[in-house]
């Protein structure tokens, strides 16, 4: 009566599962078609072409695509596009590029450059002084809201009757003309509709714009026609990885070659793998700062902004947050900056029992000192670290601190509204360059107009004046009265420079990076 | 007719029919039985434990929880330091015992005021026909969006903070609780004890408050202990997004997140906070499932 | 040469981790061909008895003993041995149809099945023979219903198809536990019919476990009663009924309820109470089920007119499907009217103003069938039967007290019962308290919607008997719903016949009992199986001239 | 059952029509102005003035929304503030990642409980149902992040066999062996938590039918138990355990947006972020709805599958 027992489906099932892992496995052993490519050993040899990829923290927003304000928004203008003079990093010493020679009038009013007769858009039509003044045009409009607006709306004249040169007229001296000049990407004018929209992107440069996937991928390919001779790379792809931790990951799983956005802990341990190689590009720094709204009432006494600026640990920052990527100062400028003073960079020097004296003085003066707010965007993690430590420092003068992380966004309006109600944490950049141009240009230093709502009529006058002379006549007692004014006013407490970074595998070599930031791939090759 | 005296019906308990797979009549107090066995003794223990510490963690803690101990940036686990230290100097068992409390607050109390309002708002609006339809559908909404998702809208409004995490959490729970109240309601409501109220002319609100809050209890305690582990988790999750805890104070969630970030080279970092989140988590979970398997039984 | 047992239980015993009724020994023999009755009560062990067979007791039981088929140990087989035994040797049958089927799976999927189990792997063949064995349960066209699902198919029909199921592999026994018992009594009756046949045509023995003694004199051979997880007394079953000698069997016999013979009743002198006001008057009243907005409205009740004088018990009775618990239900006001008129005690609830309908509640009251949902679980006895003087407000807490225990010594409870929870409540105890919280607010209409057909025949005569001893001192009127007619006969001053929401027939019940007027009235008396065996053939007699 | 899903279709498009008015006024009500997010810190009053105009918010709210309306209809969702692109491809690139992801994990993790918990029921055993509830019960109690960070650690950084993020460069389609290994990690990360409670709901549920009476009719009737389980008990599981899916989807939903911050998966989770944090009101507006949009969709789909599975249901309209 026992019949044959039918195949048990549970064995059957068994027998699928055991196929599928099998699969899996199989799928992901096979080398050939393995998705993480095995580059541990690097031959050094070099190799022909290839595509580098790069891991960026911000994607590009076509909207300021002129505002340096995104890493990706670096690498695209620093491949498309080429600007008229070159400034080295570490100095304001102009080099030809578009423009081979130019000449300054006696009065400083007058510039005329002579341009490139061989370069030409990626479109295939030549470069001309038109795409110059369509370009200074396109700078001085405020709607794309660059940094050197001003400077590019006090150009009056144009004169493009040459095709190879031109001649700018200014309505008063520009003493950074220059920075203006290298900042300056020339564009062509016949797409910038679609630039508006992210569609096309068509410069002069290496590398010409491929496609774009928002949030996720930009790819550019190589510009055979380009008037330096082609490049090296294939193309560059960029992925947009908003968690440096991951952009960590990809490079050691080598899946990227180039990561431009790892926090400073992760460029510091990879620094001490010999697996990858960190680049720290000075010249290119940024300053982090604290700034104070003056008319607060507990702040509106200079003593208090004083020993605030006295309370902050620069050393201990520099250490430990910013793994020694930066420079403690208490004056912007980095120190091949006209403007350096080792001294006055000293002013405010780390002292407790100094910062503790004013701030008694000024309670004694009847200054009340109620908690104050420290604002500060919640999305990268050193802001809220420095902030944990400035809180910490204040503490122990007898300043309460309240920590507000905010929203970039919210903390961004805040700023152009000079809304803060106290002090806040941010960083900006421009000190790299001719001083004026931070002290017409750069939001919290504005001195008609500024987040810490600070008037000052010196401050002012001195402004102006570093702004108003020729490139290179600016006498350095302006500017050390300039820092002066600064460091007395005590409204905007530097805390340090801080040194952009970025790691490779080793198996990228020669990469470059201009003032502004903008990595340079031009030269750029893989080895094997 | 006439019946036979010898056969008097037992006065003693007899369970009616053997029904196959029931179980012993003694269910008295099953629920308070199963916390006092087995997996649910474990579960009971492992928070009772995570409890204590959040409670008493400032008395045996050895530093303060934002206090910056000079030069004693990132070190690993040691002697002075049992789970070593952190970026900004700070001792990170100090931080992980103050920041339970925090993670205590948002589990025994975000979660009870969620539940509490739930239940409310299921119980009010579910007996009648239209308020139901409104209710369900006001619950649909809250529960289409992911909590993240929630998370992150809340936190633009609020900014970040526990009290961000709390709404959050309190949101999310409402529509939890009404539904399944609601599934209460529904299925008491017909039964025949309450029919026999009925009739007698019991109003809604008397059958709410009188049968159906009583019965609808095993249920809703068994979720209250899954609602409580998913909130550690939103706490947690939130703090990685940085939505949660205002820095400098510490919560398990931050602290996790913190702790991440360095895996790679500090990995003891995030060590311990994980440890504290999983028992939590973990003997939430065993609590819910023990009383789950005491209700079915 | 006297042939062996086909199967043979010795000294079985069966014991559970958790305290439970076991159980304790238990010998039976079963003879080949024979119909053998497994008697008992709740709790006796018959059905385990009949489970321990096949090993399908539950998770945590242990048996000991024998079970012999065919001289085969079958105690302690493992289960790849014990599925070769199932459905092929021996096969079983439960008792309710309505679940005993896969209800996501078509019935000829399911017969191929238990015909794959035991190598039948052709699915043409398996087919031919599913057909087949439906022919043979009877049930009609049977091509068609091998692509219907349980749900479309009549409880009776479900049983038959679990009885095909069964037969499939041709088993030399049949252990049925409780076939009938979910079935309308026609049903029951045709069922008990093919059974006899089936045993007939293939010598199949069949175990038949009930509780009902009409079906075992229906049916039966020979009878073993079991008490307690113990043999009681066995015998032939003309014999037995005829001599039981132990007290128990006397007991069990004595509390069956007998349906009138013509010749008991005596001429009823109706008592006229017309000049009174009717406890509750049904005029032209029509229920609908569904929404008749969408215009799926079913009629469960159409044009149905009824009264119940104060102080009378009128009985519903009628198949399932019939109204008779939505007449009831209307009256309790639990189903909306649809048209018509539903008055208590001379006025309309429905037009009745708010605090006017809320006193003319005061006088309702419901029993429900179901004794498990009767009690709120959460609710001691005490605050059970409180909580109508609760909702009410009547007299002070200490008054409500005295009130629950006066009630509880009115339904024969110790007062102590009070505190007791209801799962620690058999399942006559609860229908007692469900008893006293209905007459809580001295009710003078009382629905009672089957309340003893769940329990135990001698439970339920016992519960019978006080409901009839309250309602005559209490004098409160009541619509009695069940499909027992002999119960109905036990407690009803007049019957209403019920059929497809209209009421067939009424009157006094000893005349319609003894002389129904309508056809539909005297095919349910027939059905129902009579506890003696000496009048089976003539039954089944009658029952045949009806079916033709 | 068809009037039954009809009445279903309407009550989600009243849901979706009342977000679409709640979500709209919720994302202007957020503190902070896209203006001047897009604009900069250096922009002049005069030209946030000019991008507001350009952008349509100097319109009044009810305006707003019904110009808004409209593009929907035509299904053209307009411009990005932030981004510039045209918001239907940024979402439907975003979208495609985020439900190929989704989808693989709600796959993974039906398949995984469907095999463990037949196992459980089939096998029965002491041992293995430890196993397999400790297992469970660990899935569960490890937060998501910290198991997507091992398994970067351990099969991506440490024994690099996998990518640790990202997208695969050709696309899902092209190669999709190599699709495969950029979705296990993260997949297998997502899944974990939707595994552990399907595998415990569909496992109860199994149990629960193993008692059923037609179970006690199929042992009765010799059919072996493994069978009964697969062929039966399951199929009988599957209705309920498709709504429990269904709302696992919008916990997967939820989940995806920690396991892409992890894997530098460019999602939909990245672009809420990045939408609310520069206030992009037609990315977030569209992003939310679509949110809602998938909830209804999926109830109704779980509505319509379950109602499909259970013949009392499919072919008598019972609900």
């Amino acid at each position: 009566m026992s019949t044959p027992v039918p195949a048990p489906p549970r064995r059957r099932l068994i027998r699928l599962a055991g196929a599928l892992v099998v699969l899996l496995t199989l799928v992901t052993a096979t080398a050939c078609s393995s998705a993480v490519d095995d580059l541990k050993t690097s031959s050094g040899e070099r190799k022909e072409g290839g595509v580098l990829r790069v891991g960026a923290l911000q994607d590009i927003v076509p909207a300021r695509i002129f505002t340096n304000s995104s890493d990706s928004i670096n690498v695209l203008i620093g491949s498309v596009y080429d600007s008229l003079i070159d400034y080295p990093r570490d100095s304001l010493e102009p080099q030809p590029s578009l423009a081979t020679t130019w000449q300054l009038s006696d009065d400083g009013k007058q510039l005329t450059l002579q341009l490139r007769d061989d370069v030409k858009f990626h479109s295939g039509r030549p470069f001309t002084s038109k795409d110059v003044e369509f370009s200074i045009k396109t700078w001085a409009d405020p709607a794309w809201t660059v940094q050197l607006q001003r400077t590019a709306a006090a150009i009056t004249g144009f004169d493009t009757s040459d095709e190879h040169a031109i001649t700018l007229t200014f309505a008063h001296p520009l003493s950074n003309i220059f920075d203006l000049l290298d900042m300056l990407p020339i564009i062509d004018r016949d797409t910038i509709d679609q630039l508006r929209e992210g569609k096309a992107f068509v410069g002069t440069g290496p590398f010409e714009f491929d496609a774009w996937s928002p949030g996720a991928k930009i790819s550019f390919k190589r510009n055979d026609a380009y008037w330096r001779g082609k490049p090296a790379l294939d193309g560059i792809e960029v992925s947009v990885i908003p968690d440096p931790q991951a952009q960590v990951a990809q490079l050691r799983s080598h899946q990227l070659d180039l990561i431009l956005g790892a926090s400073y802990r992760d460029f510091e341990s990879l620094g001490k793998d010999d697996q990858f190689h960190v680049n720290q590009w000075a010249g290119a720094e940024g300053q982090v700062y604290v700034g104070t709204n003056v008319t607060n009432p507990a702040l509106s006494d200079i003593r208090v902004r004083q020993a605030i600026a006295y309370a902050l640990d620069r050393e201990r920052v520099v250490d430990e947050v910013l793994r020694g990527a930066g420079v403690p100062i208490s004056a912007p400028w980095p120190d091949y900056s006209p403007a350096y003073d080792e001294k006055a960079n000293a002013t405010y020097d780390y002292d407790l029992d100094q910062a503790k004296k004013l701030v008694d003085e000024a309670k004694a003066d009847g200054v009340a000192i109620p908690k104050l707010p420290l604002t500060y965007p919640s999305e990268n993690p050193i802001y809220g670290a420095i902030a944990q430590i400035v809180q910490a420092d204040l503490a122990k003068v007898g300043i309460e601190v309240e920590l507000d992380p905010q929203e970039q966004a919210q903390v961004i309006q805040q700023l152009i509204g000079a809304k803060f109600p106290a002090l806040w944490i941010l960083s900006h950049g421009y000190a790299n360059w001719t001083p004026s141009t931070l002290a017409v240009s750069a939001y919290p230093f504005n001195a008609e107009h500024n987040a810490s709502l600070y008037v000052d009529k010196d401050y002012q006058a001195i402004a102006d004046k570093v702004w108003n002379q020729k490139p290179g006549a600016v006498d350095p007692a302006d500017y050390a009265t300039l820092s002066k004014a600064l460091l007395d006013g005590s409204f905007l407490l530097e805390i340090a420079i801080t040194l952009p970074q970025d790691a490779s595998s080793t198996q990228v070599h020669d990469i470059g990076q201009t003032k502004r930031g903008e990595p340079i791939f031009y030269d750029t090759y893989l080895t094997k | 007719m006439t019946l036979d005296v010898s056969l008097e019906e037992p006065l003693s308990p007899v369970p009616v029919g053997p029904v196959p797979g029931d179980l012993a009549p003694e269910r008295r107090d099953s629920l308070l039985h199963a916390l006092r066995h087995g997996r649910g003794l474990v579960g009971v223990v492992l928070v009772a434990t995570v409890v204590v510490l959040g409670v008493l963690g400032p008395l045996v803690a050895p530093y303060g929880p934002t206090e910056q101990i000079k030069g004693a940036n990132l070190l690993g686990p040691g002697a002075g330091h049992w789970l070593g230290t952190d970026e900004l100097n700070r001792d990170i068992l100090s931080r992980t015992l103050y920041g339970i409390r925090v993670d205590l607050v948002v589990v025994f109390a975000a979660v009870p005021v969620g539940a509490a309002a739930g239940v409310f708002l299921g119980l009010v609006t579910s007996w009648w026909t239209v308020t139901d339809v409104i209710a369900q559908r006001a619950f649909d909404l809250l529960l289409a969006f992911p909590a993240l998702i929630l998370g992150i809208l809340l936190t633009a409004f609020l900014g970040p903070g526990v009290l961000t995490v709390g709404v959050v959490i309190v949101a999310l729970e409402i529509p939890v609780f009404g539904r399944l109240v609601r599934t209460s309601v529904r299925t008491v409501r017909e039964m025949p004890f309450v029919e026999a109220s009925q009739v007698v002319g019991a109003g809604p609100w008397w059958v709410l408050r009188r049968h159906v809050l009583p019965n609808s209890l095993e249920p809703l305690t068994v979720q209250l202990a899954v609602s409580m582990s998913v909130a550690v988790f939103i706490e947690g999750a939130m703090s990685f997004l940085g939505l949660g805890v205002r820095p400098p104070h510490p919560s398990l969630g931050s602290l996790i997140k913190d702790g991440v970030r360095l895996l790679h080279e500090a990995p003891f970092f995030a060590v311990g906070p994980l440890a504290v989140v999983v028992a939590l988590v973990l003997g939430l979970l065993l609590i819910s499932q023990s009383l789950a398997e005491a209700r079915r039984a | 040469m006297p042939e062996s047992p086909v199967l043979a239980i010795e000294h079985l015993a069966i014991s559970f981790a958790q305290p439970r009724p076991a159980v304790e020994d238990v010998s039976v023999v079963l003879e080949r061909g024979e119909i053998l009755a497994l008697v008992g009560e709740s709790g006796s062990g018959k059905s385990m008895t009949a489970r321990a067979v096949l090993g399908l007791l539950p998770p945590g039981a242990r048996a000991t003993g024998s079970i012999r088929y065919d001289d085969r140990e079958l105690l302690g087989l493992d289960e790849r041995a014990l599925d070769q035994v199932r459905g092929a040797r021996i096969a079983m049958v439960f008792q309710e149809p309505q679940t005993a089927l896969n209800p996501v799976r078509t019935i000829g999927w399911q017969l191929r099945e238990a015909l794959r189990a035991h190598g039948l792997r052709s699915r043409k063949a398996a087919r031919e023979r599913a057909i087949e064995l439906l022919r043979a349960v009877e049930i009609p066209e049977p091509e068609r219903r091998l692509d219907s699902y349980p749900h479309q198919l009549s409880g009776g029909q479900k049983q038959r198809v679990v009885l095909a199921l069964a037969l499939a592999n041709e088993p030399e026994v049949l252990l049925a536990d409780e076939p009938t018992t979910a079935l309308d009594v026609t049903v029951q009756a045709e069922i008990l019919r093919l059974l006899d046949r089936i045993r007939e045509r293939t010598g199949t023995a069949i175990v038949l476990i009930t509780h009902n003694m009409g079906v075992v004199a229906e049916i039966a051979d020979r009878v073993v009663v079991l008490q307690a997880g113990k043999v009681v007394e066995e015998g032939e079953t003309r014999a037995l009924f005829a001599h039981p000698r132990e007290p128990y069997t006397k007991t069990l016999l004595a509390s069956v309820l007998r349906l009138p013979e013509p010749a008991d009743v005596l001429p009823v002198v109706a008592a006229p109470a017309a000049e009174t006001t009717p406890a509750v008057e049904f005029r032209n009243v029509h229920v609908r089920y569904g929404s008749r907005r969408r215009g799926r409205a079913f009629p469960a009740i159409s044009d149905v007119s009824l009264q119940v004088a104060p102080g009378e018990v009128v009985g519903l009775v009628g198949e399932s499907g019939s109204g008779k618990t939505t007449l009831g239900r209307l009256a309790a006001g639990l189903v909306p009217l649809a048209e018509g008129q539903v008055l208590l005690r001379g006025t309309d609830v429905l037009a009745a103003p708010r605090a006017e309908r809320r006193s003319l509640r005061r006088g309702l009251a419901f029993v429900h069938q179901d004794p498990e949902a009767s009690l709120d679980p959460r609710f001691t006895v005490g605050a059970s039967i409180r909580e109508p003087l609760d909702i009410h407000q009547v007299g002070t807490p200490e008054e409500r007290d005295a009130r629950v225990a006066e009630l509880l010594d009115a339904v024969q409870l110790p007062a102590s019962y009070a505190g007791r929870r209801p799962r620690e409540l058999s399942g006559g105890q609860r229908q007692r308290v469900a008893l006293a919280r209905a007459l809580a607010l001295e009710p003078t209409l009382l629905v009672a919607d089957e309340p003893t057909s769940a329990l135990d025949v001698s439970v339920q005569a016992r519960v019978l008997e006080l409901f009839r001893d309250l309602q005559e001192r209490l004098g409160f009127a009541c619509l009695f719903i069940s499909h027992d007619l002999a119960v109905i006969h036990q407690v009803a001053d007049r019957v209403a016949v019920l059929r497809a929401g209209q009421v067939v027939e009424e009157g006094p019940v000893g005349a319609v009992f003894t002389r129904p007027r309508e056809d539909y009235t005297r095919r349910l008396l027939d059905a129902v199986p009579v506890p003696d065996p000496n009048r089976r053939g003539r039954r089944v007699r009658r029952v045949r001239e009806l079916a033709s | 059952m068809t009037r039954y899903l009809l009445s279903r279709l309407g009550s989600a498009l009243l849901v979706t029509a009342l977000a679409s008015i709640g979500i709209f006024a919720l994302i202007r009500l957020v503190p902070g102005d896209p203006v001047t997010v897009l604009a900069g810190p250096d922009a002049t009053p005069a030209a946030r003035d000019a991008i507001r105009a350009q952008l349509g918010l100097d319109q009044p709210f009810w305006s707003q929304y019904v110009h808004w309306l409209g593009d929907l209809a035509r299904f053209d969702l307009g411009p990005s503030y932030k981004l510039g692109g045209d918001v239907g491809s940024l979402i439907a690139d975003g979208a495609l990642n985020t439900v190929v992801l989704t989808l693989f994990a709600l796959v993974l993790a039906a398949v995984g409980a469907i095999v463990t918990s037949t196992a459980a029921v089939v096998g029965d055993r002491r041992w293995l149902n430890s196993l397999l509830s400790g297992l469970n019960t660990a899935a569960v109690a490890v937060p998501t992040f910290a198991t997507a960070l091992v398994l970067v650690l351990v099969f991506a950084v440490r024994f690099p066999v996998l990518p640790a993020g990202g997208t695969p460069p050709a696309g899902f389609f092209a190669q999709p062996d190599i699709a495969l290994q950029y979705l296990l990690l993260p997949g297998i990360a997502l899944a974990l938590p939707a595994w552990a409670a399907l595998t415990r709901f569909l496992t109860e549920a199994l149990r629960t039918q193993m008692r059923q009476p037609y179970v006690t009719t199929a042992r009765a009737l010799g059919i072996p138990r493994r069978r009964i389980v697969l062929t039966q008990a399951l199929r009988n599981a599957l209705p309920s355990t498709v709504t429990v899916l269904g709302l696992q989807l919008g916990t997967l939903l939820g989940g995806a947006i920690l396991v892409e911050a992890v894997f530098a998966w460019p999602g939909l989770g990245r672009l809420v972020e990045q939408g609310i944090s520069a206030r992009d009101y037609p990315v977030v507006q569209v992003l939310l709805l679509l949110s809602v949009v998938v909830f209804v969709v999926t109830q109704l789909a779980t509505d319509v599958i379950h109602a499909w599975l259970d013949p009392r249901v499919r072919l008598n309209g019972v609900s």
